[in-house]
Order: structure tokens, then C-alpha cells, then sequence
């Protein structure tokens, strides 16, 4: 009954000091579940997705992929833009991680479509420790909805976070995963 | 409480209202609430934000207290209170710090010249004091004056610390009111201590071209005797300087310095080596180069002790305030402490300047002749062997580095006899040493990385301090109507994300685009450490004067106080504004009207988290890099979702100004590319005329676009008349204003938020 | 730094030298580092016992940084000095609270008295501030000297702020000299803070026998009008006491309070009531009886606006500490802050005590006709019904519980009826509300706690305040002597593991010894809610004079200086030691002979913290309840097994005593029996006479006979001869000497340590 | 990979803010293991063995026969000694606490008999917190000894902790099958 939370992530300076920690998506599958079940989710991409490499890819292709199975809006940070009109998508809004951050705690906030504030925001590509900050944010002051950190470096203070993928492999595994169970799955509702 | 007649009269004393430069504003020597409307007025408009850092309280024996999901501690406290909090706390530790340096340079120059010692900062500088003169009321004199506003904030910081006390203050907001507080006694203690090194050692002043200097951890000549200086207090330095120009040694021996110290002390004597930055400190002191530690304080890693001893250099402490558990030697015999030092050698503490600097100087002069041998660095041969161990699969040492960099990848590539990425990682390196301790296989990565880095040497110039009368008189005009586009600071620390060429990059930019670029400490040496094609580094390419398209280096930590004094001294002398104990008058003038932001991209300490929180009090908008979130708080608006109303001062009528400007006081960015964006955003007033708005929004559309591709995102809210585009985009903009359904805003020449709140100031103040 | 000829002037003029009284000892006006060879000296037998809290460090953005195991953080500390320095930080907690407090209490007293406005503490005290004249060599005259002692601590205090920031001090014994001189600032406040309200107000003061006043929660009458105090600063009670005279109306309305406030406000009305320590502030400020609550300073639940709403009840805040946020109407109309109360039912924050006086007593008188219906507390069948939904299967309650209680089964058995256990519950209850909080059916655990707990009224002595030096002359013989077994102070925080009393248990058993029995603040509360078989609490039972076998109340937090101070001047006054800028030297006595002994039953503040490590430097043992290791530091010796050299005062020469006295300088006990014997042990000193231990250790050995069975297991330690064996005891406690081979050891009659480090102080001052 | 150690115990005020939490031992049985490869073992009896209620039986009752099924010296703090005296057990040693766990830290004491510093310190009955903080000072500043608080509300700071154990059956059956163990498994060395 002793409770066990993840406490460590990849980083040593995002080690939890608390109580409350995320719930690990172990299994793609699940991941795309939890996706598939939001009614109003956000898909927030962090600088890194420009230029992390995965395998043959790069992150901002699988973070596109995901947003794209679902219609999830996405809110580009820092310089993503650019890369993303390169890519030939266009954000739904374009904040700085702490902006779209501040605008997510307020529950009377519109969304970045106008309709009503978001239930789940996906996050990846945002710099490890100012992500952590960010989540912590989130689960203190926005109770009114989920977080999940779609991050192979695990990140104790989101609502759902992966847990760490050392090898590059089997990341490229996780998200390729995701982005199929994502495609076969009816989306609900 | 309340001020009492006697304690107004003690005041009046005090500041000498006699003294008839200018009446008395409305708030002489503030109290913890003197100023907490204002405050609360900010407040609203720019709401804290924060990161709890950690879930839990951990202050008293009460707890752990649990304080998530609507806890509350066993005292009461919520969440949000507790981390403004522990801002108030840490933002004193800074003010403490700041205070108490002043204290000690100041009672050190009395000793030396007297009380009445005058306070002469040249010929270009008339307004001498601008913070304590706007915060306090007080035009200070001599030495003697400069110690009455260090006393002010010593009698303000123990009722501050008080309220962290645990059954204290029960709203964030108060807490938030009261680190606003600490931030301001915190510019006062930097003025204070700047004026008075100034003017106690002779440093420049009134002088725009201070002298170029040598900058890099290769600019010492590791041939010499060489002493380094570390930390932020250049007093024993400048002794050092002293002893060696007394018994001219200055060409045998060697001086250098780390951090502040460093750079106050080219103040002193243009022949000195500035190093580098805090992030130097352990990649520096592990060479062995140093025969000679001095310790001083502040920023000072605390395992110089262990360091000193692995490389076989004394160490000489020389402050109370950072002691090792020395042996004070301060009472004793020179010889017989020379003999400690050198034939023992023992560690020592000296808190005498006069004999730490003999101390230093003899012993290093004993000491290098034996040291020879440990003044080397790897050779790459020795460095791939040390290396060889490395697989790059562990990634310990990923895993415990502070700045998140993958040093796995380049000790790897070490180990096999390339070095250029762990050349590329020294750039990006904050010098936490956690990779080193990490290392499975024990691997001393940051020697490594001195066999990797590049031994350049660059130009600094040295710190100018006070931004002269002439300039402000210059300036004012183009600053208040928007045609120089903005001031901007880089202050503060080397916890920087990424290359440590981003403030290069970041300061050159913003000159090339005609700002008014100032830097001190620690940014202001990292911006050194860039070169262009032929060679020169920013200070050499750019103006000194304070004006459009300058690089101006103010100095130290403690030099911040001139950019806030300029901003001041712009309401002051530009506007003439009554400064006089008038803190809401000329901070609400320099919120509405002086476009000025500050900048402390490598954010790590509770000093510069007081100059940001002080910075904020006075109108001035702070951005800070990635690490500045692990401040735990920051200041946002809702940007076009709040109430933007200020009064006009003209008609004294509320308008609706629709416009978000300044759009937060206190932001983190993640990336160098956002943060020129924002920097040139905070630099929006409301105040701007249209032709001054056209020059911002160029700025502002030319980065925008170089850096994201597109017209900026949010360009409709800064936009208040089609008067405000600038022509190049005039077709671009004006197409995209009517495709999301833009409307024009209302412009005002003369701004104010002062009468949308209870205060003490006229709306007729704000017009003069 | 050290100091220099104009701060050696200006240290003169402040203590005003020429003032003949004594000749100036060695260290007037102590900075930083002028004590640390005595504080080195002291931590060399007693070692510094860490217990971190958490195993990281968050203090600066370079963190979290992981201190496990060898690990440093980035700036190079490591776990121990991290504790060191959390230690400093919340020292300076506690001293901030103290010195702001004084610092206030001070300035409205001189707006009131003047600066010249005579300390005169009666015929009985002419060392009137023995802190004051040891610790800063001046002898305090006038209102305005006490702030001379305030300004001492301010300076001093930014110092050691600066020490906290990153980057600064690195040795963990360093930070525990700094921690030391935070702690004997502390004291220099608290003897400022009471000599001033006891002379500004009119406290009793040379009288032992002061009033016994109504003591609980039933003792208000909850027909009138009601006003609760609460906090730490009664300077705003008293104006309200005023405003009730002035206005006849002291009748009309009840004035009671919680806290020190309380305390002090019957120093000045001994018709105000004390409803008790912190521990019973949330339970009574739920019942509703408070029509209008003030709080002031420190210990000040933070929830209280919640809970005022909850209640109905107004609410006023006073002081610049804790402003909740609220509107500051100081300045306004009293009128129009009557209506904003009253009819908008805004709670507001004065900061002008007569305004905030008179607000409160009208409000009270208007709301409490309104308020009859919202003073009622559960019947029991309410109170059943309420827990109804509890099975006791949970437990969330008890696992939120900060002391750990076993309340699930209480409110199981309360929903069967039964108020027994709840009853008993309460008794254990530290007040912090978290099973409220935490319970999953949302049962208003505190509510059913008024209806189980009894409703009984006490009787409290009023605070006497200093002791008198004719009581000294008469106990100081005695005492040294060791005929008088100890003096004992209980002195802080409600924060106790066990009952509520378990201190009036611990102060009787030693009255009873016939040792010298004083309390203070929350333990002096938690004392009197007692009663022996005749209704009568221990202050009844005892008397008051400070004398083998006494009860003393000496006041609030700030009077626990008078404790300390009675140990000074037993060197003083009693063994004539210049006490005169002579810390060490006082120290020394008092560390070698006088069996003087302060416990913290109930740890909890900073403040508590701070006056804890105060005493420890004078060389007064501490002894904490088990929430004190909380703290994180304790100091102790490894008893025999350390080196108890000391030197013999008339020889000069080092003598080995082989005798662990005091044992150890700050312990904690788990349990009340355990407590017993400690604070016994602790009163012994290397000093005792023969028939003087013989007397200690015979409380020794019946306590621990009563408490654990059998001799004490290490009283072969404190056995020098044969001559020291109680008589009653001697056939017993021979034959085990004998049995484990027990040597006799030497018994010093001049024992010091001066001479045993490096020191100003010559060996021959310590014999007069 | 997300490493998850024990961080909450029992009371939320002994909640592990940190990085190294104690490994939880499950089995009785995997308990007796460790206690038997002890060489020179210690077994801290706090106040509250003297009046803890497990079934029909005191904690003191199972503590004595762990310590005696392996000769583990006792040191009893507060005044357990007058109860053990009373079930006619010497306690080899009567420290405080906070008095034994000063002496643990030193690696160079002789422990209790005098035969060397311990290797293995059981802890029952000490008041939660305060025993949550002494294992803290172990756990940091003793690291030549490992600490088992064998207590059933658990203790994040220990080397080893017992999991929390909420049912009173549950713990009697736990310390039953302890003792058992290690009277039937045949004492290493
Ligand atoms: S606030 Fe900091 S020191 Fe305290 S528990 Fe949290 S992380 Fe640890
Ligand atoms: S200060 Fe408050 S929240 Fe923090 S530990 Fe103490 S009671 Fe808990
Ligand atoms: S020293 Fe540099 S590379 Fe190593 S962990 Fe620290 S920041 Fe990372
Ligand atoms: S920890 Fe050491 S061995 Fe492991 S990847 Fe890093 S440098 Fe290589
Ligand atoms: S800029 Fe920052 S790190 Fe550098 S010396 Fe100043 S405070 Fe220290
Ligand atoms: S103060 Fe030192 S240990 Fe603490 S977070 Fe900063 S670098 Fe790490
Ligand atoms: S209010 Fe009392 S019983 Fe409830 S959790 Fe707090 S201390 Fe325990
Ligand atoms: S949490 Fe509530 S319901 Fe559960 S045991 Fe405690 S009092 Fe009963």
C-alpha cells in the first residue's frame, strides 16, 4: 500500500519533491487512449520539436501526425513556426510556452479555438526544465484539465507522462505506435 | 505601522527637507506599505504566475505540509502563497547580499577617507544618486549619505524577513508587495555601492570610452605569479592592486579575477584580466593557472576549498561572509601568517584588506616557482586516454547536468580523439561540475574541456558606471516618443541555455537596430567572448555613448542601478518630473512612457531575482531565459483578454487603450529567437507617437519575420492607428489587419495609470 | 571586515564609553565573526547533529541540485552545510519577527513617551537589561537607547541574510557561528522588546506576585461583545484596553486573546482573558464567540479571513506583517471604516492602532447582537449526527494528522455517541486542521472537537517580567553552588507530541525537586489548563518568587530574555563578573556553573529556533520535545567518549574532568518520562559543589528510578567522588560504581574554557 | 526506466522530498534475509513498543523475538528499558534516540558491546516523525551502516522499509512470519 509515483525523471534537476506525481503511459496504446477520450485538447510544440532527430525523422513529424489524427489544435512556441509553415502547416495560435501556459489556468479561457478551454494538453519538444515549471503550473493551478508530457525524458509533474526511453529505437517505436493506434482507432465520439 | 510625527521628523532629518533641490514628494523613506498600492495596481494588471518548485512546505516543524490540490498548510498557507513566499525570501537573500556589500565598501572608504568625503561623479553627472533620491528623498553628499540610505534598507529588510515567518503574511499578494519592496531597497543598496566604489577608488565616471581590457581564461599569463580574484567585492582586489603598484610588482605578478570582482576591479586598473564569468569559475580554477585564490563574496562555488587544495594553490578568504572554517588570521603577524600559507600550507582567513593583499602577493610570488608543474593542461593525448573509458551509452552524467546538455555524445567523441563537440558543449557549459561527479567511470570532463576549449583572448571594455546628464538630455526625447526604439539591459548571470553567444547575438541585434544596448557582470563578460570576422568583439564594433545603437558595459551587479537611474533620470531631467521621494510618479512615468526592458538570460540568483522583482516596481519589464522559471514566479498579463484602461493625464478622463503595452512584466522565453521578439515588444509604451510606434513595429515586423517567417502573430494588438505602420510593410500589414477584423485604438500623449488607484499623487503630477 | 578606528568611535559613542560603569570588555557590539572562536570552541564538543528534511536543494535556479550521498550541489555545498545554512535562514526567521517586533513596539512607544522616556523597572531591577550590557556593552537608559539595540540587530542581520544567498558561505560550522549570532541578536530583541512595553505600558516589574487571570475557552463570556487578539504584539490590545476605559465600556465588552497577545494584554488588563496558545486558535475562532477578531504579528494562523467569513465574524488586521490582502484604510474616516465593516462586512487592514482600537470595539458592540445565533457550538446529538459517516476504516485523517493522533477511532466512537476519546483527542491536538481537510467525508472534525472538549476554566499568573537582582543575590550562591539543582525554563511553541500536560506535569515534577521553575509564552498557557485534585493549577500551587521550588511566569516570547538574563546576572551581580561587551566571559560562567536549562516542549517556530540557538551560545543547554528535530540540527557530545578537558580557573592549568557536563548543548527527547531526565542531566555543571551534585544527582536517580526502574545507566559520568553520591542512595549507587570499574574523577572549583581556544579573554577574568 | 521508489509513507508529514527513498520489502521472509546476513547488527526499541497493541500481543513482544532469535543487542530508548526489565530482558544498551542515532553516525564507534560498529539498524516504535528524521541523518550521514524501519506506517528514509500495512491482522501476520523465519532458516555464520 506504499504508494509509488514517479519521482525521477531522465533529469536529475526535475526530480519530484511532492506528493503528487504523474501516472506513467507505459504502453502507446494507452496513450492513444487517453488522446482519443479528450473533448478539447491542445497540442503544445515545444522549440525542440524543429530539430530533435528521430530515427529517420524528426519530432515535429510525429507531433504533427498526432495532432493531425485528431484535429488536435496546435500552439506553436518559440521560433516552431516557421519550421511548421516550411512543413506547410499552419499553427492554430502562436504563444511562448509560458503564455499559453498562463492563458491554460484561467478555466474561463476560450481555447486557442474559441470553444471553451482545453480538457487535455499535449506537450513535447518544450525544454526539459522549463517543462517541468510549466507542468507544476498546470497541476497546481489548473485543475480543470489533464497534462500530458509526450517527452522520452519523463516528467514527474504532467498528469501522464512517458516513461524514459534511453534508446532512440525504441522511442521512434513509442511514437510510431501512438500515431498507428491513433489511425486505427475509431476516434470517440 | 503608521509613520508617527517623530518618526516624520527623524525622516525629514534624515533626508534633509531643508535641503531645497526639490519639495518633498509624497513618499520620503517608504515602509513596507507605503508603496502597496501601486503595487496592487501592478498586480492586477500583471498577475503572478507561478511554478512551484516543490509541493510541500518545509519551513517549520509543522510540517511537511502537503499543499496540493487545495491544501493548506497546518499554519493556513495555500500554494500560491507559499511560493510568493519563498520569492519574498529568496528576493532578501539578494537585497541582503547587495545591502550588505554596500555596508562594507562603504565603512571601508569612511575608514579611509572620512564621512564627509564628497560624492563628485564628474563633470557629466549632476543627478549623482537617482534611485535614492527618488526612493528616499535624499540627494546624498558624502560617504556619509551613502550610508544613511544602506541604513534605510537595513531598518526595511528585518521587518521583510519578519514576514516570512511562519503565522506571517497570509496573501501572495502582500508577499508579492513586499518582494517589490526588497527588489527597490535592493537598487538603493546598488546604487549606494556603486557610487561609492566610484567614487572611493577613482573609478571611471563621465566617461563614455572607458578603456578596452583583456578578457579569457588564456589572457593570463600563467609565466607570472599570478593571484585570481573571485566573487563580487573588488575591495581586497583593488588593495592587491595597491600592494603591487607600491612596491612595483604590477609587471611580475600576475592579477585576474572571476565574476564581478573582476570586472570592478578593471575599473581599478585597466591592466587587470577579467577571466570570465561565474560559469568559469571551476573550469578556470582546475587548470592550476591560479598560484593564488582570493576569495571575496557572492557567487563564489563554495568547494574553492577542496579545488584550492586538489591544484595545490593558496587560499586566502577575505570575508565574513564567507569564512570555510578558517583560521582567522586577521590579528596576526604577516610573517607568521606568510608561514602558514606557504611552508603549511594552510587556508586562511584574513579579514584585513591591506594584509590579504600582502598575503596574496608574497605567497604567490613563493609560491609559483613551485608551481611550475601544475600550471599544465591535458595535452589531447592525455584527455582521449582519460576519455577512453566512455561508451556514451551510460549518460550519468546527461542525466545530472544542470544545463541538460549531451555530454555523453561529446566525451565519446573525445575518448576517439575528436574534440570539437565538447569544444561546442564548453560553450553551452554552466560549470556545475554534476557531469564530472556523475561519471561512472570518473571521468574529469571539465579538464577535458579545457584541453578543448579555444584559447582566444577578447576585448572588454571596462564598466562605465553612471549614464551622464548630456546623454539623458539627448535621448530623452526620441526614448519618450518611441524613435529609439528602446533600453535595453542584459544583466545578471551565465546560467545561460544555450551558446554563451547568445547575448552577443541578442545585444547586436538590438544595436544594429538602433537600441540603446547596456550589459553588466556576468553578461556583459559573456558578450566578450564573441568575436566577427576581423576579430572584434561588440564592444569594439559599437559606441560607448549611451545612445541609439550603443554597447554600453556599466560594470558589476552593483552598476544595474544606472540603467534604472537612467530611466529615472529620463522622467527627471528629461521631463523634468520632481523625482524627490516621488517613487509612484516617475515609476508610473517610466511603465507608460520610457521603453526600457531588462534582460537576464542566464538567471540563476536571488540577487538578480531581486533586481528583476525591482526592476519590475519601477515600470521596467523584465525578460529572463529558460532557468528564470526555476524563479518560480514571473509577472503576465492576459494580453488582449484584460482591461487595458489608464487615464489620460491631459483630461484626467479613463480610456480604453485596448493595448497590451508593456504586455508582462516579468516573462521567461525559451529560446534566443523568442526572446529578441519579446525584448522588442517590452519595449512598446503606450506613450509612443506614431512615428516612434512605426520604428518599434519595424523592429518588431523585420525580427518577426527574419526569426518565425510571418508577420508577428499578435501585430493587430500593437497597432492602434494605421498612422502607427511602419511604410516598408504598409500594404502587408494593412491587408492583414482587415483580414482579422482590426480596429483602431485610442492614442495617448499623456498616460497614466496614477488616479486609477487609491494614491497620494495628483493626476496634474503626471503632466508637468 | 574587521573593524576600524571611526567604526571602534562610533561603536564608543552608541554604547557611550565615557559611561563609567564598567570598564568595556573585549567585544562591544559583536559582529559577525568577533565570537566565532568561542562558537568554534563550542561546537568542538558539541558537534553539529543534522537531520535533513529533504535531500535536495531548490534554494537558487541552478537546482533542484541532489545532495545524496557525497553529492554537491552546482555551487559546490554540501548536505551538511545546506542544513547549516536552512539553519541560518530560519534563525534569522525567528530573529527578524523578535527585532521587527521591537523595532515596532519601540518607535510607537517613543511616539507616545519620547526618546528620553526613563526605563525604570522598579525598586527590585537595577541590572535592567543584562543582554543589552553583555552582548553590546551598553547600559539601556532611555526608550531611545533600546533602539540603539534594535539598530545593532538590524545591522548586524543583513549580514547574515547575505551569508544565505548562493554562492556565499561553505563550511557548515561557519554557518552555525552565524546561526549563533542570529540567535544572540535574538535575545538582544527580546530583552528590547519587553523592557519597552514593560516601561511604556506599565507592566508589573518588580513584583513577583503578579495577578492570576482567567485562563480557556470557556472563560469568555459569549453574552458580550466580543473582541479576540491574536498574535504576538499586544500594542494594539492595549490601545483597545484604552479605548474600553476611556469609553467605560470595559464591562460591556470581552477582551480575550490567543497567543503572546493575549499574555501581554493581561500584563496590562488583568481583566482581559487568555483562551490559550496557538494550538487553540482555529478550534476557538470556529465557535463563532469572536464578533471581532484582530490579529497583529507572528503565529498568526493564515486562514483566518476564511475562517472570520466562516464565522461571521469581523475581521481586522494591524499589522504591516500580515495585511491579507486587505484594503488599507489607516488613513480613512473611522466612520467610514465602521460602515465598510459592519454593514459591507469587508475585512479590513489599520495600521493606526487607536483607529484600529476603536473599529474594533464598535464593531464588536454592533455585531454581536446580530451574531447571537452564530456562537453556538454542536450539541452533542449535532455533533453525532456529523460523524455519522465515519466508519474509523480510513484513516485519512490520521495520515494527514502533523502529530500523528489516532483520530479516525475518536470519530468513530463519536458517532456512536461517544465523546471520550475525541475529548482526550483534543487534549493532543496541535490545532493544525489537516484531518478536517483530509477527511473523505468532509466531517468538521474541530467542530466536534468544542462539543467533546470540556469546558473548564484556569487560572494563569500574568507575566512578571525580570528578575529581581535581590532574588539573584539570594539563589546565586545556591545555584553555583549546585545546591539549588537548576533553573529550568519552558519557553515556546504548543507543538507538543503528547498532552497538553505534559508541562505542567514536567514544571511540577521539577518544583517539587525544588528547582527554579520559569515559563513563558505558549508553554506558560498550556501549564495552567491543569488542575490538581483541588482545582488548583500550578501556578496556585507554587509561588511565584524565582527561588528553589517556584513557578514563574515571566511573560510572553519576548520575556524569555529575562530568563536568560537571570543566568547573566547570577555571573554578575552575584559572582560580580563584569558583564560589560564581556560575552565570552558571562558565557563561560554560565556554560561551567550555572545550572541553567531551557526546554521547548513544543518546537515549532523559528522564533522558538532562534532563541534556542541564542542560548546555546551562552552556554545554555536546550532540550526539545520530538518535533524539534524538525529542526534539522541538534547539538551533542558523544558523552564519555568525547575529550572534557577544561581549565582550572586558578592554576591555569588543563585539567581532563572526564565529565560529559553539560552533556549536550541542544537534544531531543522523544517522551515526557525521557524529558525529565534530560533537563535533570542538563542542569549539572562542571562547577556542582559535592553536596551540590549530590543534590542534582539525587533528583537523578529518584527520577530515573521512578520513570525507567533502576540507577541511571551512565552515572558513572557524573560521579566525581564519592562524595557526590546522595546519601539515601550511597550503599547502591557504590556497589554498581564498583561493578563496572568506575575511576573518581577531578572536581574543579574554578572551571572554564577560557584559555582552551583562542580568545581575548585572559584565564584570570574568570576569576573574581 | 522511470525510477520509482518508495516516497509516501503512511504520514503525509514524513512525505520523501529527495532522491533516495528506502526499498520496500514486501516479504517477511526477504526481511529475515537481510536481518541474517547482518554481521553485527542493532535493533533500536522506541517508546512506543512498550504500549502498540499487535493482536493479542505488544510490539515489544515480536521486537524482543526478532532480536533475540539472532542475539541482536538492544538499545532502548526513552524508558523502554522499565518494561523490558519487567519482562525480565537487560537491554545491552539505553540511549535516547537521537543519542544512538549521533553515535551510529560515526563510523569509527565501537557499538553497543563494543565489537565494532553496526552494520544493520532495526528500528520499531519510535514516534513516526521522529524516527522518519533520525533515519534521514543515516541515511546521509552514515553510510558504512543500513537502517530497516520495521514499522508498519513505513519510512521513505530507511535503507528498507516494512510497506504500510493498514490492517492490525496484517501486520501480526507480517512480524509473525519474521520471527518464524528466522527461527527456522539456520543463522548464517
Ligand atoms: S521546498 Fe525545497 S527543500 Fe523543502 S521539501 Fe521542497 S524541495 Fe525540499
Ligand atoms: S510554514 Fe505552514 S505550510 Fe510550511 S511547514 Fe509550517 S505549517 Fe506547514
Ligand atoms: S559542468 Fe557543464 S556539462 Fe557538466 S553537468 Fe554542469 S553544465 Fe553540464
Ligand atoms: S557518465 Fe561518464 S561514462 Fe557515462 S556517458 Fe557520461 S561521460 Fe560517458
Ligand atoms: S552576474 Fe550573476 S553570476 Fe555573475 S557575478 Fe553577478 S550575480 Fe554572480
Ligand atoms: S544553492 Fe547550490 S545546492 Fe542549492 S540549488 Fe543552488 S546550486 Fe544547487
Ligand atoms: S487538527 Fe489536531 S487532530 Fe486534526 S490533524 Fe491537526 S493535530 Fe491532528
Ligand atoms: S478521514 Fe474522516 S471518515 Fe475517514 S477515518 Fe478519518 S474521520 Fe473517519
Amino acid at each position: 500500500m506504499a504508494t509509488e509515483i514517479m519521482t525521477h525523471p531522465y533529469y536529475k534537476v526535475n526530480v519530484l519533491t511532492g506528493s503528487k506525481g504523474a501516472r506513467i503511459i507505459t504502453e502507446p496504446e494507452e496513450a492513444a487512449r487517453i488522446i482519443d477520450k479528450a473533448k478539447t485538447p491542445l497540442y503544445v510544440f515545444g522549440a525542440e520539436v524543429i530539430d530533435t532527430p528521430v530515427g529517420d525523422k524528426l519530432l515535429i513529424d510525429y507531433a504533427l501526425q498526432i495532432a493531425q489524427s485528431r484535429d488536435i489544435p496546435i500552439c506553436a512556441t518559440a521560433h516552431v513556426k516557421r519550421k511548421m509553415l516550411e512543413l506547410q502547416v499552419t499553427p492554430d495560435s502562436v504563444y511562448d510556452i509560458i503564455e499559453i501556459v498562463h492563458f491554460l489556468k484561467d478555466k474561463d479561457w476560450t481555447g486557442v479555438r474559441g470553444q471553451g478551454q482545453h480538457d487535455l494538453v499535449l506537450f513535447t519538444g518544450v525544454r526539459c526544465d522549463l517543462a517541468e515549471r510549466g507542468l507544476a503550473t498546470l497541476k497546481h493551478f489548473a485543475p480543470h484539465l489533464k497534462t500530458f508530457a509526450i517527452c522520452r525524458r519523463s516528467h514527474p509533474n504532467a498528469d501522464y507522462a512517458v516513461p524514459i526511453i534511453a534508446k532512440g529505437g525504441k522511442w521512434q517505436e513509442y511514437l510510431a505506435a501512438l500515431v498507428k493506434t491513433l489511425g486505427t482507432v475509431t476516434p470517440a465520439a | 505601522m503608521r509613520k508617527g510625527k517623530m518618526k516624520e521628523e527623524e525622516i525629514k532629518k534624515t533626508i534633509k527637507t531643508e535641503d531645497g533641490w526639490e519639495p518633498v514628494g509624497p513618499t520620503p523613506m517608504p515602509s513596507l506599505t507605503d508603496l502597496r498600492n501601486w503595487d496592487f495596481r501592478l498586480l492586477q494588471t500583471y498577475e503572478p504566475f507561478y511554478a512551484p518548485f516543490c509541493d510541500l512546505c518545509c519551513l517549520c516543524t509543522f510540517g511537511k505540509c502537503d499543499l496540493t490540490e487545495d491544501r493548506k498548510g497546518a499554519c493556513g498557507i495555500d500554494i500560491a502563497t507559499q511560493q510568493a513566499r519563498w520569492i519574498l525570501i529568496c528576493c532578501l537573500m539578494g537585497t541582503a547580499a547587495h545591502g550588505a556589500h554596500g555596508r562594507h565598501m562603504i565603512d571601508y572608504l569612511i575608514e579611509k577617507h572620512g564621512e564627509d568625503f564628497k560624492i563628485d561623479l564628474g563633470s557629466q553627472v549632476n543627478v549623482e544618486a537617482p534611485i535614492i533620491r527618488t526612493v528616499l528623498g535624499l540627494k546624498p553628499e558624502t560617504l556619509g549619505d551613502l550610508k544613511k540610505a544602506i541604513a534605510y534598507v537595513e531598518d526595511e529588510m528585518i521587518h521583510l524577513v519578519s514576514a516570512t515567518h511562519m503565522g506571517q503574511e497570509g496573501n501572495y499578494k502582500d508577499f508579492e508587495s513586499k518582494a517589490f519592496h526588497a527588489g527597490m531597497l535592493d537598487h538603493v543598496a546598488l546604487e549606494a555601492a556603486d557610487i561609492a566604489q566610484i567614487v572611493g577608488f577613482g573609478y571611471p565616471t563621465s566617461v563614455a570610452d572607458t578603456p578596452l581590457v583583456d578578457l579569457g581564461w588564456s589572457s593570463v599569463n600563467q609565466e607570472k605569479p599570478t593571484i585570481v580574484v573571485v566573487g563580487h567585492n573588488a575591495l581586497v582586489a583593488n588593495s592587491i592592486v595597491d600592494y603591487l603598484r607600491q612596491n612595483g610588482l604590477n609587471d611580475q605578478v600576475e592579477l585576474a579575477g572571476l565574476c564581478c570582482t573582476a570586472l570592478d576591479m578593471t575599473r581599478y586598473d585597466k591592466g587587470a584580466k577579467v577571466i570570465g564569468p561565474l560559469s568559469r569559475q571551476r573550469f578556470f580554477l582546475k587548470t592550476g593557472y591560479a598560484d593564488v585564490i582570493v576569495t571575496d563574496e557572492q557567487c563564489v562555488v563554495t568547494d574553492i576549498p577542496q579545488m584550492a587544495k586538489d591544484a595545490g594553490a593558496a587560499l586566502v578568504a577575505v570575508s565574513d561572509k564567507i569564512c570555510y572554517g578558517l583560521p582567522n588570521c586577521s590579528e596576526k603577524d604577516v610573517d607568521q601568517v606568510f608561514k602558514m600559507v606557504v611552508d603549511e600550507e594552510q587556508q586562511v582567513l584574513i579579514l584585513d584588506a591591506d594584509k590579504a593583499a600582502e598575503i596574496a602577493v608574497r605567497a604567490a610570488m613563493a609560491l609559483a616557482p613551485k608551481r611550475r608543474e601544475l600550471k599544465k593542461i591535458l595535452t589531447k593525448e592525455e584527455a582521449t586516454k582519460l576519455a577512453a573509458k566512455c561508451r556514451g551509452t551510460c549518460e550519468a552524467c546527461n542525466r545530472a547536468c544542470a544545463n541538460l546538455l549531451p555530454i555523453n555524445n561529446a566525451v565519446f567523441k573525445t575518448a576517439q580523439g575528436d574534440f570539437t563537440d565538447l569544444g561546442k558543449l564548453f560553450l553551452r557549459c554552466i560549470g556545475c561540475a554534476k557531469c564530472e561527479e556523475a561519471c561512472v567511470n570518473g571521468i574529469p570532463i571539465l579538464k577535458l574541456m579545457q584541453t578543448a576549449a579555444d584559447g582566444d583572448t577578447y576585448k572588454i571594455r571596462t564598466g562605465r558606471g553612471p549614464i551622464h546628464d548630456v546623454e539623458i538630455r539627448k535621448v530623452g526625447s526620441p526614448i519618450v516618443l518611441g524613435t529609439i526604439p528602446g533600453v535595453v539591459l542584459f544583466a545578471g548571470c551565465s546560467n545561460f541555455p544555450q551558446d554563451i553567444y547568445d547575448v552577443a547575438w541578442l545585444a547586436e541585434e538590438l544595436a544594429r537596430r538602433k537600441y540603446i544596448v547596456c550589459l553588466s557582470g556576468c553578461s556583459a563578460m559573456a558578450a566578450a567572448m564573441s568575436k566577427d570576422e576581423e576579430g572584434r568583439t561588440i564592444y569594439e564594433k559599437f559606441p560607448p555613448e549611451f545612445d541609439a545603437g550603443c554597447i554600453v558595459n556599466v560594470g558589476s551587479c552593483v552598476s544595474n542601478a544606472h540603467v534604472v537611474g537612467a530611466a529615472i533620470k529620463i522622467a527627471n531631467i528629461f521631463a523634468t518630473l520632481p523625482n524627490r521621494a516621488n517613487f509612484e510618479l516617475i515609476s508610473d512615468y517610466i511603465l507608460n512612457r520610457v521603453g526600457a526592458c531588462g534582460v537576464v538570460w542566464g538567471p540563476y540568483s536571488q540577487k538578480a531575482l531581486a533586481i528583476g522583482t525591482g526592476a519590475v516596481r519601477w515600470g521596467i519589464p523584465v525578460v529572463l531565459g529558460p532557468h528564470g522559471s526555476k524563479y518560480r514566479r514571473l509577472f503576465m498579463s492576459k494580453k488582449e483578454l484584460d482591461d487595458w484602461t489608464v487615464i489620460n493625464g491631459r483630461t484626467a478622463e479613463l480610456v480604453d487603450t485596448k493595448e497590451p503595452t508593456p504586455e508582462h512584466m516579468m516573462v521567461v522565453t525559451e529560446t534566443k529567437e523568442r526572446a529578441l521578439i519579446t525584448i522588442i515588444k517590452q519595449c512598446f509604451r503606450r506613450n509612443d507617437t506614431p512615428p516612434g510606434r512605426g520604428i518599434k513595429l519595424n523592429s518588431y515586423i523585420s525580427a518577426y519575420k527574419q526569426l518565425i517567417g510571418t508577420l508577428p502573430d499578435d501585430l493587430q494588438n500593437f497597432v492602434r492607428t494605421e498612422k502607427d505602420i511602419p511604410i516598408v510593410y504598409k500594404r502587408e500589414v494593412i491587408s492583414y489587419l482587415k483580414e482579422i477584423g482590426w480596429q483602431p485604438k485610442p492614442v495617448l500623449s499623456l498616460p497614466t495609470i496614477i488616479g486609477t488607484y487609491d494614491t497620494k499623487v495628483p493626476i496634474e503630477a503626471t503632466i508637468k
